[in-house]
């Protein structure tokens, strides 16, 4: 088992690079480029929607007509994770599908970022038996997480809004994100 | 070309299909031994999502339960609620109000509507049409406007309770329900032109997983499969619960058994469950919607703030559930994927002893490696979805 | 309650094995002894006036302090009587071991590897007898009354499944 | 085969199923479904140009931030809890809500105040756990903790963001004025 | 001398921004856009710069940012070199194709010989079937080099199924060759002028069985089998991540155009404007001086062949979005068994009737 | 201007890599791909000799070359496959059809 | 200018046929025979051969290495480990040496010894074209042409019982 506060703490600190990486590479050319970089990259999510259970339903909602996540530029959903940048992961992981996610993940190219979708996916819900892993931030980093059971479509789309904020705050330095924490695991 | 490649001797190819396949919907994991593109042998491996739903159920009370049992079949969650509102009261031995089963009728119709569309959607869209998909998706929108209004939530609906209902109809249903039903049939209609005579798809999905009816009862069929086969298999009509007795409607069967057929008989079930709401609609007597047993339900919060034995009897109740007696009991509803029973033992204390549920699409996945065995692992997509297996419920 | 033909007919042709039947809220339930079960489901299945042909669900209980602990449970259903019956069946711990009826019928399959995945008991003559919900570095059966909800099991690495 | 099947009337759902000679064509059929497509197409196409004009939009997209869907009364957001007139929260910590929320989401810490009343010294709600199935709000005798509306802003970068404290929680009665109509109309009686 | 230069340089720069500028980035905004409206959605459209969405073109540039800084992949076990050139063969050729391809008739400028084809050869179609076949070896290769199971089975099935459409689409042309006796593209725009004369009045069933299997070369739905996402993940470019995956899209995306483009020349009158010929367009701008009006005649020709081929994108992405996907033994059958017969029979009839005149 | 002899000359050295490919290599494919290689490097003299003497005959020779490669690769590819299926090699070293 | 292009291709086309013969990995010798094929194209343009050089890419490059490859992946034999490293590097070395000083010898005495064959720089308008060809092709090689296309059709139905499964076979 893995400590899980001890890997919030490495995964949620985009925002925690220190002031001397920042001033090193402040200058305004690499910041403008930064800025654009990161406007590309918010508008342009490939999602691999990683779906097991009952969020998925509203997901199908979610990328459908009524509430349509194409138009934040994030409608393509790739099921190669070599071509998708956001892990949407909906629904129950369960420990025999744990190891099989934390692939997913690690075969994803960088930049990368994950979506934990309902409760779920946030930290077993209320599944907490012997059979569900109690969140999926014991296995990857986690960028946002989305509660509901499951989320409303607007809720997701809340959720994405905040993770294209999350992505335009973030800076060169804090990518590769590497691998999974629990892939050398045993 | 693939005869070809089905000559050659070479060594088989095993590829491992899913979990996080698109096709598998992620909750489970196909084993396939290939020649070139012809499918020798294939193993199945479920469990991907398995959640203790038993074990849950074991530790909470009676009444705790109903929230799980939304999450068993995730796109039909209100029959799930129903088939097991219906065991406890069986257990029990109570009779609910004629207003509340109407109701609950029409809860589980528009559930088994959403299912079929989502089933239907997820077909056309894992053959490639993306568009009758999005349709499908947009009628499925409308009904859970409906299923919204009706018990607050849009997928986990947590409505039904032992004994009755939570809410009543909301104002105004009857004409929303109308204009719904309206534009969905319009939906379907549009889907209808899409696919059901476009040689394409007939292709893709005819003479494809064909399961003749005695194997099909050998297997445990049930549903939808089970009545493409021709065997017009329906718990509604069989074994008529709430006032299913009253309703007019027909059970579609098919011929072969195959994909098709359970596509065409997905397809006419939608119609057939529109009927059904819009007569449960016409018929629905007022009254009462729930039973009148206080001791099998929550106080109303009247009584709580108005009779001091009341309250104590309510934090009783919400603490240590409510207490049928010792016994065993298997119910069955028509659930959407086929017979959904629940196999309730009491020991009389306010937690279920044992809580089984026989999912129904449980058996149909068991039957995958037959209905495929010798197609192309393009016939693994048509079939695995017209079997419909939710992960939620085939592995609990 | 008095208990219809297909108690009746039991009763008649196994009689000592039967060793109980009720109809509990109108669920015919007979309780026989494990030795007999494959003749009893043939008889089921086969006799004219019964035609069970439906294998609709297999589970197991556990009686945790009560000897022989577990109880099989199976519910069979004849579409063309409308007829459901409940044939119960018990087994110790000690020897926790009922005969296979996939011969019988085929779903009984994965009904019988899931009941050995989440309580242990062993179906003699099965093909494949193998865990099918759970992963197969699990420790113990979990629906056993004994085991723990929230006891859980180390976390699995990509590389070990 | 036995007793209901006569008493049915199973509809053959495949006649008229086998293809003519002019559906076997492909071409025709795949026509037709482009005309169906091409309709739902120039549909909204023309449904923008005419937005574009002011005209109202057609489409059933929403487009949600900027605009929001009307939620039906019976809807079931973030529970929240219920303020009284003096800023306290109403509950009296009876710890029902606790005992049968299915996720263990809420746990409180009662205490008394001067006065011999309980209150919860701290009301912790667990929104990574809780599954809105409104038990709390069912069970609740002083209509203490409602489900709102509210499901905005809950997506949140961190984990712990998520664990809601009592303050976090506490809304004016004005606010869910709306929901707190809703539950006496549903829940006051138990047959009406 | 100079004067050909300059002619050539202006034509290529012309295609090429024409494609790579617009069509290859513009496309994929189509097909979201097109695909969104024809699903009752809206689409992206919340990309934006300084406020403005501009309905969503936006996007395709945030792709286009995103993909450029996107880890590329190479996967392990892979063949590194091919997997490199697989997605640069799958992408030129649909460029060097449009080379061949007439986008205007010929006339004086300045004392000059404009022909509006960047190259003008005797064996045009041949010289477009020649590298259309390439197309298939950055599949096949993207697929072996991958080292996946998945990849493999999609560069086995794009090789069956592009060399076996290859073969129906020439027998198709054949037809097209035999009404107007020459391998020349810009000659069989040419002998479009006359309404009439038209490809698709002398030869209906070639267009549509060349537009089918000409979509069925370009791997799209309902012939995406190669590549379907239901069943083989992503197929042949499984592995790819990155500008090389988005590589392999616009070579499908490029190739659209060039579909487009070929069924415009070959069927649709090229250039042409219905009863309308080069001469009377000319005559039309007289006004203008001799200069002015075969400019104005080249802009009106221009504008005329790229509606024209946007009409057939747009078709093309109808299909795309409407049609169910064919199994990969259906689609073999379909071109083998049905397809071929057809096209034979067709090149006999148009003997028949060739001769009969 | 090039000669006639370069073309002559560069015939004659694809010819002799084909024929080095034939004589070297064991893997059936490979040997089919030189044989091929061969008969390109004799239609390069083809070519090159019904330019210099502006004889257009030997385009059709040409022409007739690439049908009977066609052919042969057909027909060749189609025993290689069959031979696979038996033997399950593509080795010459292996293949002794003699011994059956 | 034409000289250059000659050398471009000519040296290409001997280049990648000795990578072809001595690379070890079927799909790779593949690949670079498609190389050759295509600078051999390239110098039948030269040549004013345009039918025959789109013809070369359009049957070798196009369908003929296609079938190749196809059948490349279809087996999917994976290398014999028989064939050495060493005698690899032997073979790559040699052939290239050989090859190379071959070319390097050959082509000087070319230049010192001009062809004995009149060049005939001015030829007619239409020669190489697919008119030119296909006359010749429908008239004076008639026969032969009809031949071919006998030869093409006997191929077929060879390589399809060939390839065919028998259905005696399985079991």
């Amino acid at each position: 088992m893995i400590d899980t506060l001890k890997r919030k703490g490495g995964c949620s600190s985009c925002g925690g690079v220190d002031d001397d990486s920042r001033l090193l590479g402040g200058s305004v050319i690499l910041t403008k480029l930064e800025a654009i970089n990161n406007w590309g990259r918010k508008y342009s999510f490939f999602q691999y929607p990683f779906v097991t259970a009952c969020c998925g339903m509203e997901f199908m909602s979610v990328c459908g007509p009524k509430y349509d996540l194409d138009r934040f530029g994030a409608a393509l959903p790739r099921f190669s994770p070599r071509q998708a940048d956001l892990l949407m992961v909906v629904g129950t992981i369960s420990h025999k599908q744990a190891p099989i996610l934390v692939k997913v993940y690690n075969q994803m190219a960088e930049p990368k970022w994950v979506f934990a979708f309902g409760v779920c996916a946030v930290s077993g819900g209320f599944y907490d038996n012997y059979a569900t892993v109690q969140g999926i931030d014991t296995l990857i980093p986690v960028d946002i997480y989305v509660p509901g059971c499951p989320p409303r479509p607007e809720m997701v789309i809340d959720g994405l809004i905040k993770l294209q904020q999350k992505v335009m705050e973030s800076r060169w330095s804090d990518y590769p994100k590497g691998a999974s924490p629990v892939s050398n695991d045993k | 070309m693939s005869d070809s490649a089905k000559d050659l001797h070479s060594e088989y190819m095993v590829i491992n299909m899913g979990p996080s396949h698109p096709v598998t919907h992620g909750t489970v994991k196909f084993l396939l031994t290939l020649e070139g593109e012809t499918i020798i042998d294939m193993k199945v491996d479920i469990g991907f999502l398995h959640r203790g739903f038993e074990k849950m159920c074991e530790n909470g009370t009676w009444e705790q339960v109903m929230p799980y049992t939304d999450r068993l079949n995730y796109v039909s969650p209100l029959i799930n609620n129903v088939g097991y509102a219906l065991a406890v009261e069986k257990l029990v031995g109570i009779d609910v109000p004629e207003r509340c089963k109407y109701i609950r009728v029409i809860a589980s119709e528009l559930s088994r509507i959403s299912d079929h569309y989502t089933n239907i959607a997820a077909g056309a869209m894992e053959v490639g049409g993306f568009t009758a998909f999005l349709y499908f998706v947009e009628a499925r929108e409308l009904v859970w406007d409906l299923i919204e209004m009706l018990c607050g939530a849009r997928v986990t609906s947590n409505y039904v309770r032992i004994g009755g209902v939570k809410s009543d109809l909301p104002d105004g249903f009857k004409d929303k329900t109308r204009d719904v039903f309206k534009k969905c049939r319009k939906l379907w209609a549009d889907v209808n032109k899409l696919l059901t005579k476009n040689r394409i798809f007939i292709d893709r999905v005819r003479n494809v997983g064909i399961m003749p009816p005695d194997e099909a009862i050998a297997w445990g069929f049930t549903g939808p499969c089970l009545r493409a086969c021709g065997i017009p298999y329906d718990v509604r009509k069989f074994h008529p619960y709430l006032v299913y007795d009253q309703m007019d409607f027909e059970v579609p069967v098919g011929e072969k058994g195959d994909n098709f057929d359970r596509y065409l008989v997905r397809m006419e079930e939608i119609n057939q469950s529109m009927r059904i709401v819009e007569q449960a609609l016409e018929k629905i007597p007022s009254g009462p919607i729930n039973v009148n047993m206080p001791e099998y339900r929550w106080q109303s919060k009247e009584d709580i703030s108005t009779r001091i034995e009341s309250l104590i009897f309510h934090f009783k109740t919400v603490t240590e559930g409510i207490k049928p007696p010792p016994g065993e009991i298997y119910s069955a509803v028509e659930g959407a994927n086929g017979e959904l029973g629940f196999y309730l033992v009491s020991d009389g204390s306010g937690k279920p002893y044992k809580c089984r549920v026989r999912p129904p699409c449980f058996p149909l996945t068991a039957a995958m490696p037959k209905m495929v065995k010798g197609g192309f692992i393009a016939d693994i997509v048509p079939t695995f979805d017209m079997i419909n297996m939710i992960g939620g419920e085939c592995d609990r | 309650m008095e208990a219809n033909i297909t108690i009746n007919k039991l009763k008649a042709r196994f009689a000592e094995s039967i060793v109980d039947a009720h109809s509990y809220r109108g669920d015919d339930t007979a309780i026989v002894k494990k030795e007999e079960l494959l003749d009893i489901f043939i008889f089921l299945r086969d006799d004219k006036e019964l035609l069970y042909n439906f294998m609709m669900d297999l589970t197991v209980v556990d009686y945790l302090g009560k000897e022989p602990r577990f109880e099989v449970v199976y519910h069979l259903y004849s579409l063309a009587y409308n007829r459901r019956v409940r044939i119960k069946t018990r087994v110790s711990e000690s020897e926790c071991s009922v005969d296979s009826i996939v011969s019988i019928w085929p779903s009984a399959n994965w009904f019988e590897r899931e009941a050995f995945d989440l309580y242990g008991i062993v179906f003699k003559g099965h093909p494949n007898l193998s865990r099918i919900l759970l992963y197969d570095s699990f420790q113990g059966h979990p629906l056993r009354k004994d085991y723990p909800i929230k006891k859980r099991q180390p976390q699995i690495g990509p590389n070990n499944n | 085969m036995g007793i209901p099947i006569g008493k049915l009337k199973p509809k053959k759902v495949r006649k008229n199923i086998d293809l003519t000679l002019w559906e076997r064509l492909y071409i025709f059929e795949i026509i037709r479904g482009m005309t169906v497509t091409t309709k739902h197409f120039m549909a909204n196409l023309v449904g923008f140009v005419l937005h574009a004009k002011g005209k109202k939009r057609n489409i059933i997209t929403v487009y949600y931030p900027e605009e929001k869907v009307e939620l039906p009364p019976a809807y079931r957001g973030r529970p929240v809890l219920v303020m009284r007139e003096n800023g306290k929260e109403r509950c009296v910590a009876c710890g029902l809500c606790e005992k049968i929320c299915p996720a263990s989401a809420i746990s409180i810490i009662a205490e008394e105040n001067e006065n011999g009343d309980r209150y919860p010294a701290s009301y912790l709600l667990d929104m990574s756990r809780c599954v809105f199935c409104g038990f709390c709000e069912e069970v609740c005798p002083k209509e203490a903790i409602v489900m709102s509306s509210e499901y905005e802003g809950l997506a949140k970068r961190d984990r712990n963001d998520l664990l809601c404290t009592k303050e976090m929680l506490l809304r004016t009665e004005n606010s869910v004025k709306g929901r707190i109509e809703y539950i006496r109309r549903i829940y006051a009686k138990c047959n009406y | 001398m100079a004067a050909n230069l300059i002619e050539s340089i202006v034509k290529i720069l012309f295609i090429f921004s024409v494609n790579i500028g617009f069509f290859s980035p513009i496309l994929g905004w189509v097909e979201r856009k097109q695909s969104a409206l024809m699903q009752d959605r809206v689409g992206a459209n919340r990309a934006d710069v300084c406020g403005f969405t501009l309905i969503g073109l936006f996007h395709p540039i945030a792709d286009a940012i995103k993909v450029l800084t996107k880890e590329d992949f190479i996967p392990e076990g892979a063949d590194r070199l091919f997997h490199t050139i697989a997605p640069f063969i799958s992408l030129t050729p649909a460029i060097i194709t449009f080379a061949v391809i007439p986008f205007g008739g010929q006339y004086e400028l300045f004392g000059h010989h404009v022909n509006l084809i960047i190259a003008d050869l005797d064996v045009g179609i041949l010289f477009v079937f020649a590298f259309a076949s390439l197309a298939s070896f950055g599949s096949v290769l993207a697929g072996w080099s991958s080292n996946n199971n998945w990849s493999f089975l999609g560069g086995l099935r794009a090789s069956a199924q592009m060399l076996s459409y290859e073969v129906v689409m020439g027998l198709n042309i054949i037809g097209v060759i035999m009404v107007y006796g020459t391998l020349r593209l810009s000659q069989i725009g040419a002998m479009q002028a006359d309404f009439f004369n038209w490809g698709i009045f002398l030869q209906p069933v070639g267009f549509v069985l060349f537009f089918t299997c000409a979509i069925a070369e370009n791997k799209r739905a309902p012939f995406d089998v190669a590549e379907a996402e239901s069943e083989l993940v992503a197929g042949y470019f499984t592995e790819y991540s990155g500008m090389k995956f988005v590589m392999f899209w616009m070579g499908e995306f490029l190739e659209i155009v060039t579909i487009g483009a070929l069924v415009t020349t070959m069927f649709f009158g090229a250039w042409h404007l219905p009863f309308v010929s080069d001469q009377m367009l000319l005559n039309y701008f007289r006004f203008a001086g001799p200069n002015g009006a075969a400019s104005l005649a080249i802009v009106v020709n221009i504008i005329t062949f790229f509606s024209k081929v946007i009409f057939f994108i747009w078709l093309q992405m109808t299909i795309r979005w409407t049609l169910p996907r064919f199994r990969y033994d259906q689609v073999m059958r379909l071109g083998w068994k049905m397809f071929l017969p057809i096209a034979l029979i067709n090149i006999f009839i148009t003997g028949v009737v060739i001769l009969a005149k | 201007m090039v000669s006639l002899n370069a073309y002559l000359i560069l015939g004659a050295i694809l010819f002799s890599i084909g024929a080095v490919g034939v004589f070297t290599r064991r893997n059936v494919l490979i040997i089919y791909m030189c044989i091929e290689l061969m008969l390109n490097a004799v239609n390069l003299t083809f070519i090159a000799f019904s330019r210099f003497l502006n004889n257009m005959n030997g385009h059709v020779f040409v022409f007739m070359i690439m049908t009977v490669a066609a052919a042969e690769a057909a027909v060749g590819l189609a025993i290689i496959i069959s031979v696979f299926r038996n033997k399950e090699t593509i080795y010459v070293d292996d293949i002794n059809l003699s011994k059956g | 200018m034409q000289l250059l292009m000659f050398y471009i291709f000519g040296l290409g086309a001997v280049l990648s046929a000795t990578l072809m013969v001595t690379n070890i990995k079927p799909v790779t010798a593949a690949m670079n025979l498609i190389m050759t094929m295509f600078f051999l194209a390239g110098i039948y343009v030269l040549l004013d051969a345009h039918l025959i050089a789109a013809l070369q890419i359009i049957v070798y490059a196009g369908a003929i290495m296609v079938l190749f490859l196809f059948v490349i992946l279809l087996l999917n034999v994976h290398e014999k480990e028989g064939e050495t490293a060493r005698r690899k590097v032997v073979i790559q070395f040699g052939s290239i040496a050989i090859v190379g000083s071959l070319f390097i010898i050959i082509a000087h005495l070319a230049v010192i010894y001009p062809s004995a064959v009149k060049v005939i720089t001015d030829t007619a308008y239409e020669f190489g074209t697919t008119k030119a060809v296909g006359k010749m092709l429908f008239t004076d090689f008639l026969l032969p042409f009809e031949i071919a296309s006998f030869l093409l059709l006997a191929a077929i139905v060879g390589a399809v019982i060939l390839a065919k499964r028998r259905i005696d076979d399985s079991e």
